[in-house]
């Protein structure tokens, strides 16, 4: 393809015997070369055969010498590319010839948190931790000081017994309402079971004057 | 959630107890300290890094270019270059001392001369498709030469040629500027004197205008974006590239 | 195949044509190419190079040590600096700054409510132990609660309570006092602010009490100096919170 060739001059038999006998080869030569080598042989027939054969005249939009043009432009495109490649690789390659950071230094990202909780928040956790804490305190508390109407009842029924004179409340029950934070709690109670006690007529009350103590006793089975 | 950078320099700092987030706050800061600013960002960062970047660690305001400007002059007789990449700055090192530092890599080996050759015929005709790849190089090319270069980085999808077949056409991208240390594809070697020779057009008579090719992420005219279906086996026939062309 | 290297710098070299892959045949390589070189080797090395390491790429003979010393002046006062670890050399960021390297994000964050309330039970209590925090709670607070308020530097450890078991005791920091904007820990709002602020009921039952707290960083009586085995595991036995208690 590096020679001129007067396409007038060329003998299509001569052509295609050569076009034949180099596919016959072409196993054995190098392949690549043959590959160009018959998309010439290729174009070249084409051309030959656009020569020979006449043409209606208008209809082609393009000559035959044109056609010869193009073929030499295509071959001359591609070579410009090989060479381009070639002046690629041959010029400063990342990681051949020339070098990035070896060591680059990666960023850090430090997360800051930052925390929203103002002095209100604090003040009302605390306070409603104290004050729920507090309630649940004094309910457990009640729970074991308080003495029930019917835990009275039960207490004075069980004394009956022994109550056959006067006595107070204090002195029946001494030893319930020795602990302080129930005795409160053992009087009211003791004293409202006596008084349904006494109304039931199991016992008798006796209060000699306002405020002044008051006694308890069994009644006496008439 | 980004924030300001924060100064971490109270030596450097005038008025520390009263360093705020902003750097804006601190104008005597002067130029050598931006270019300090800078050449450290540059040296340890891993990727180009943009202008834009690097103005957010400068007062508001800052000429960057003029400060790259100056760097990349202070390091042009170095062993360490700046070098500009799509737009971005890298240091790397000079081509100067390659002849020691130069390495061998396998990437280099395992482009054939079928790959090279489509290297760069999507290079200076980007966007091409792959029929004006063929049609270049005269021979049908294997799937596999273009897939090597996807893999590779090199070339990427840039979209649908308006043509019938909608065809995808192809072009290079940042890795491959990268690689070969050009800032924008019309640095591709030889480029201007091809197109002068016309010999980036198609089967176009010669004279005709044709456009340099271009990489830039907007489609041109005649391209469609991508729609999706790219991965999947394309529905252009493709030739088994003679055995021969590929050693 | 690659091929030898190729001489990509014919401007610096005075006879490319004759230059093979041994070095020394090139004695006309000045001290700045000497520079250039153990510049870009130094740019490109992973980890730091020996000086014997430069060597090799040198012309036998060089002295390494000088041209050491040449870049390292040079890069007295930039952004990078030339550093010497361990008898090798590294470029690295100046730490002045580093802060190019360092991105800062916030995030938004809430104490949960078992946070807050053993906070403000430090806070008020203070110098409190782990075990009269769960009293004054109710109940038991997990490792965690108190890990991440000293973490956070809201609470530090005191001392140790003189009692059996010698737990440690806990107290508030000028960190806490600044974040909630308080001057002292005595201008912590007090029973009857509270109350006035609608924040506890009126009619408290008998025996809630409530401290004034203190803070000083002088020990209480019945405190003990830390004994530096804080750090470890505690010995104490940490019940696992309820999980209601915890939002």
């Amino acid at each position: 393809r590096n020679h001129k060739i007067d396409l007038h001059r060329i003998s299509i038999l001569a052509l295609a015997d050569q076009y034949i006998a180099f596919i016959e080869r072409a196993q054995k030569v190098s392949l690549e070369l043959a590959a160009d080598y018959l998309v010439m042989a290729a174009w070249l027939t084409y051309l030959k055969s656009r020569l020979l054969i006449p043409q209606a005249p208008k209809e082609g939009d393009t000559e035959p010498l044109d056609m010869a043009q193009r073929l030499a432009f295509r071959l001359q495109r591609l070579q410009a590319m090989r060479d381009a490649a070639e002046k690629l690789m041959n010029g400063p390659q990342l990681g051949r010839d020339v070098f990035e950071r070896g060591a680059p230094e990666p960023l850090v990202i430090e997360t800051q948190k930052e925390y929203g909780d103002t002095l209100l928040d604090l003040l009302k956790a605390y306070a409603e931790r104290r004050q729920r804490k507090m309630v649940h305190q004094t309910y457990t508390v009640k729970k074991q000081a308080t003495w029930s109407i019917k835990e009275a009842r039960e207490t004075l029924q069980r004394l009956l017994g022994a109550m056959d004179e006067w006595g107070t409340f204090d002195h029946w029950l001494e030893k319930y309402i020795s602990a302080p934070e129930t005795r409160r709690s053992v009087r009211a109670s003791s004293f409202t079971a006596s008084l349904e006690l006494a109304r039931e007529g199991v016992i008798e009350l006796r209060q000699d004057e306002a405020f002044q103590p008051i006694f308890l006793r069994r009644r006496a089975v008439a | 959630m980004q924030t300001q950078p924060q100064p971490l320099m109270d030596d450097v700092m005038d008025e520390p107890e009263n360093q705020s987030a902003s750097i804006t706050l601190h104008p005597q800061m002067d130029r050598d300290q931006h270019l300090r600013i800078i050449e450290a960002m540059l040296f340890a960062a891993t990727e180009p890094v943009s202008p834009a970047k690097l103005l957010e660690l400068l007062p508001v305001g800052t000429d960057v270019q003029s400060l790259l400007d100056d760097l990349a002059a202070n390091y042009q007789n170095r062993g360490v270059n700046l070098v500009q990449i799509a737009g971005n700055y890298m240091l790397r090192t000079s081509p100067d001392v390659a002849f020691v530092l130069r390495r061998e890599t396998i990437q280099q080996k395992k482009l054939t001369k079928a790959g090279l050759e489509t290297l760069s015929i999507v290079a200076y005709h980007q966007p091409v498709t792959r029929a004006e790849i063929e049609d270049i190089r005269g021979v049908a090319i294997s799937k596999g030469t273009l897939d090597i270069l996807l893999d590779m980085g090199w070339v990427r999808m840039r979209g649908r040629r308006k043509t019938p077949g909608r065809p995808v056409t192809y072009g290079t991208t940042d890795a491959f500027l990268r690689h070969f240390g050009l800032n924008e594809i019309t640095d591709l070697p030889g480029l201007h004197e091809l197109k002068a020779a016309g010999l980036l057009e198609g089967n176009l008579p010669p004279g005709f205008d044709m456009p340099l090719p271009q990489m830039s992420d907007a489609l041109t005219e005649d391209e469609d974006p991508l729609d999706g279906t790219e991965m999947q086996p394309p529905l252009e026939m493709h030739v088994v590239e003679e055995g021969g062309t590929e050693e």
